[in-house]
């Protein structure tokens, strides 16, 4: 251990905020990236298990329906 | 022979293969990362001797030089990633690049934030134009420049296939960016003292270091697994064994 | 089915890739030379760029001469990239742009043609212009030759480098702000070393090494750019 | 049965998340037209321009005169003439100085003859007239002038119709047909109402939404 008390650990001879600041935005940071990573594949499984049951619920329109070009009279 | 080749490969790019492997490597990556970066970091932090110059600030150098390898290795890992989506057009290169951009740049943003703190107790200022952190400023302006690329083209092939050439240009433009800004740096104003590259580190310095560096790697392999994984989702998911993924999983 | 006719004879390459070459900057000169308007653009946007130094920062000799180089050529470095956009767009929006892909000569050095274009349209006139607005910065004799120098070796690597950029960028939205995010890095090498060689001269050290140096990165950008930028215009083709 | 010129096996395209065509086979042969058919979006240019070599996000194999076209890139593009939407016409050149820049890379051509050329598509007395006062349809007409001094064989036009009048349009039916009869090979795509003797038909479908991989 290369320091006597928890304090000077703390205080690490003047620079504590320094060290501190540093080690916590680090901290931060990679959490961060992580739980953004893990929510975003959340949310892709999520997003594809939505549309997969719209698709068995729904009928499913495949390709695009050819165009009539009738004139629409709202009233 | 070609064909034994050629199958290989195709496996090896298959997305599917990928998942099903990273799914099981990434536990151990985890876990592992962990342990080493925590380790390193403790062993740092509270039992390795403080430094003869700059006492105890010189302990920010267990997360500054990590990260900055790291980040400098995760842009040489997408320029080999870039030759082959150039090349031989491999899918899962091309979300490798897609996946970890990101990550490199939150790691150069850390190794210039924790290099400016450090810097402030060292040399009195929050931000001197010195030659390496001027290198990483530049670093993460490669980075903002592929990631702007890759959000603005639409085509996912396309934009893998730009954003690789764009890559390729980069790295071989890093050694002369670091070469010019060193000679730049001895120009204006000769380096007092540096903050690592110290001559001689003593045992208990280095060794944290290499522990918290290996745990950082690990950590990102982790890291470049779930986020490859989660663009093979996006990207396949037409095929069946997605479709299933989703529904068996998606609760 | 197939009616009996027998095939036409095959074509042969018969014209140089240098004379394919030719013809590109020619055609390039020939068409800017009709727009007279866009090529006055950079070269007034250079001069107003640098009057606002003394405007903004100190009108004081002494300031002037020490910064004075490193303002006109991040001035300089400034209306090259604003004038990149225009690089491909022009050709890819009529068309030519694909003509030219489908040429018969390596497109490489295609691109390199037109990238040469582009230097005797924009950084050749950066580079006459230079010396007057040195003088209005206060630089020496000396300074001021040593300066043209290193933007004479300078400016053609800035058009080559942003050739890459404006190929990649072809055919996007946000085209010319995003040309410049992924240059600017880029050029920060020809910067340092530009500025840097006047800094020395004015110091009175040699420079004959420096402007080597430069040279160096004058053919390694002539090398190497040109595959580049050509891989990128395939890529930007491709997904139009 | 003479050889294909330009053959394209199992070539598959992708836009999106759409199979623009999959297993798609092509063989150009001599002395041919082939229309490109298909509803809006089905990847009619996208096809044109992959066997032009200008699109090259594709899967799939193409070969020309038997062997692979990526080795032989410039010999084929010396043998193609390709005019897509875009007519690669610069609007502050005259259609003269246009002509011969496109024609100058590939064949030098006398000005005596791009002349005849441009006459050939009705541009008498708009020589030296920039082309950015010309209409669309005239500047159609100098992109189209290169088929006249044309010595490729194979042409590649994209909506070629396009903003021609009716006696254009007439002229270069002629015109095509009188290139498939001396052994050259058309493709095209056209919405004008297009019947040719002895013309192919190669029809593209709504591209289906990928499936199983």
């Amino acid at each position: 251990m290369a320091f006597d008390s928890f304090s000077a650990f703390i205080a690490m001879g003047g620079h504590g905020p320094y060290v501190w600041i540093c080690y916590a935005v680090f901290t931060l940071f990679m959490v961060g990236l992580g739980l953004w990573s893990r929510r975003q594949q959340k949310a892709v499984l999520r997003s594809h298990k939505q549309r997969l049951s719209r698709e068995q619920n729904g009928a499913a329109n495949q390709g695009a329906a050819p165009a009539s070009f009738t004139r629409i009279h709202p009233s | 022979m070609w064909q034994f080749i050629r199958q290989l490969f195709h496996k090896f790019g298959s997305p599917k293969w990928f998942y099903g492997i990273a799914s099981k490597m990434m536990p151990w990556l985890l876990g592992i990362g962990l342990i080493l970066l925590l380790a390193g970091l403790v062993w740092g932090l509270a039992f390795a001797p403080a430094e003869r110059l700059q006492g105890n600030s010189y302990r920010i150098i267990f997360i500054h030089v990590p990260s900055a390898f790291l980040a400098q290795s995760i842009y040489i890992m997408m320029a080999v990633t870039a030759v082959v989506t150039l090349v031989w057009r491999m899918k899962l290169a091309d979300l490798f690049v897609r996946a970890v951009a990101p990550v490199g740049a939150v790691l150069t943003f850390l190794a210039l934030f924790t290099g400016a703190v450090w810097g402030k107790p060292t040399w009195g200022t929050w931000w001197v134009w010195d030659a390496r952190l001027t290198s990483m400023l530049i670093l993460l302006f490669l980075y903002f420049g592929v990631i702007v690329l890759m959000s603005a083209i639409t085509d996912e092939k396309s934009s893998a296939r730009a954003v690789a050439v764009l890559v390729l240009v980069g790295v071989v433009n890093i050694p002369i960016i670091k070469y010019s800004v060193e000679w730049w740096n001895t120009l204006h104003q000769p380096a007092t003292f540096k903050l690592t590259d110290k001559p001689s580190m003593a045992p208990e310095m280095w060794v944290p270091l290499l522990l918290s560096v290996l745990g950082l790697y690990l950590l990102f392999g982790w890291l470049a697994c779930l986020r490859m994984q989660t663009e093979i989702l996006k990207r396949e998911h037409r095929t069946r064994w997605v479709r299933d993924l989703a529904t068996a999983e998606g609760n | 089915m197939t009616p009996k006719v027998p095939a036409m004879p095959l074509a042969v390459v018969r014209v140089s890739a240098w004379r394919a070459m030719a013809l590109v900057v020619r055609r390039d000169l020939r068409a800017s030379l009709r727009q007279r308007q866009d090529l006055l653009n950079p070269l007034l946007f250079f001069f107003m760029v640098v009057t606002l130094f003394p405007l903004g920062v100190s009108p004081e000799v002494s300031f002037l001469q020490q910064a004075g180089s490193g303002i006109l050529w991040v001035a300089a470095l400034l209306s090259t990239l604003l004038s990149l956009d225009h690089l491909f767009r022009h050709d890819f929006d009529d068309g030519t742009l694909e003509q030219m892909v489908l040429q018969p000569q390596p497109l490489f050095l295609l691109v390199l043609a037109k990238s040469v274009a582009h230097w005797l349209l924009t950084g050749l006139p950066l580079v006459m212009l230079a010396p007057v607005l040195g003088v209005m910065l206060h630089l020496d004799g000396n300074s001021i030759a040593i300066l043209c120098l290193t933007l004479l070796i300078g400016t053609p690597v800035l058009s080559l480098i942003g050739a890459i950029g404006a190929a990649l960028t072809l055919g996007l939205r946000a085209g010319g702000v995003l040309l410049s995010l992924l240059i600017i890095p880029l050029y920060i090498p020809v910067l340092i070393f530009g500025t840097g060689t006047v800094a020395a001269a004015a110091n009175g050290a040699p420079v004959g090494g420096y402007l080597a140096l430069m040279m160096a990165f004058l053919v390694l950008a002539i090398t190497l750019a040109p595959f580049a930028s050509a891989a990128a215009l395939r890529i930007s083709l491709s997904n139009s | 049965m003479s050889e294909p010129m330009l053959k394209a096996v199992n070539l598959q395209c992708e836009r999106g998340d759409r199979i623009l065509f999959q297993g798609l086979d092509v063989s150009i042969v001599p002395g041919t037209i082939t229309r490109v058919e298909g509803p809006n979006g089905a990847g009619k240019t996208t096809l044109l321009r992959i066997l032009a070599g200008l699109n090259d996000s594709y899967t799939g194999d193409l070969f020309w005169c038997g062997e692979p076209r990526a080795w032989q890139r410039e010999v084929f593009h010396r043998n193609l003439l390709y005019i897509g939407h875009r007519p690669g016409i610069k609007p502050l050149l005259t259609p003269l100085e246009n002509l011969r820049a496109l024609s100058a890379v590939r064949r030098p051509l006398s000005d005596g003859a791009l002349c005849q050329a441009l006459d050939g598509t009705g541009l008498q007395g708009y020589y030296h007239v920039q082309c950015r006062n010309l209409s669309a349809g005239q500047q159609r007409r100098v992109a189209l002038a290169r088929l006249l001094v044309s010595d490729e064989p194979l042409w590649i036009l994209d909506e070629a119709f396009t903003a021609l009048d009716y006696h254009g349009v007439a002229g270069l039916e002629q015109l095509l047909v009188e290139h498939a009869a001396s052994g050259g090979a058309v493709v095209i795509t056209t919405h004008h109402d297009l019947d040719l003797p002895g013309m192919a038909r190669l029809k593209l479908g709504v591209g289906e939404p990928m499936n199983d991989a």
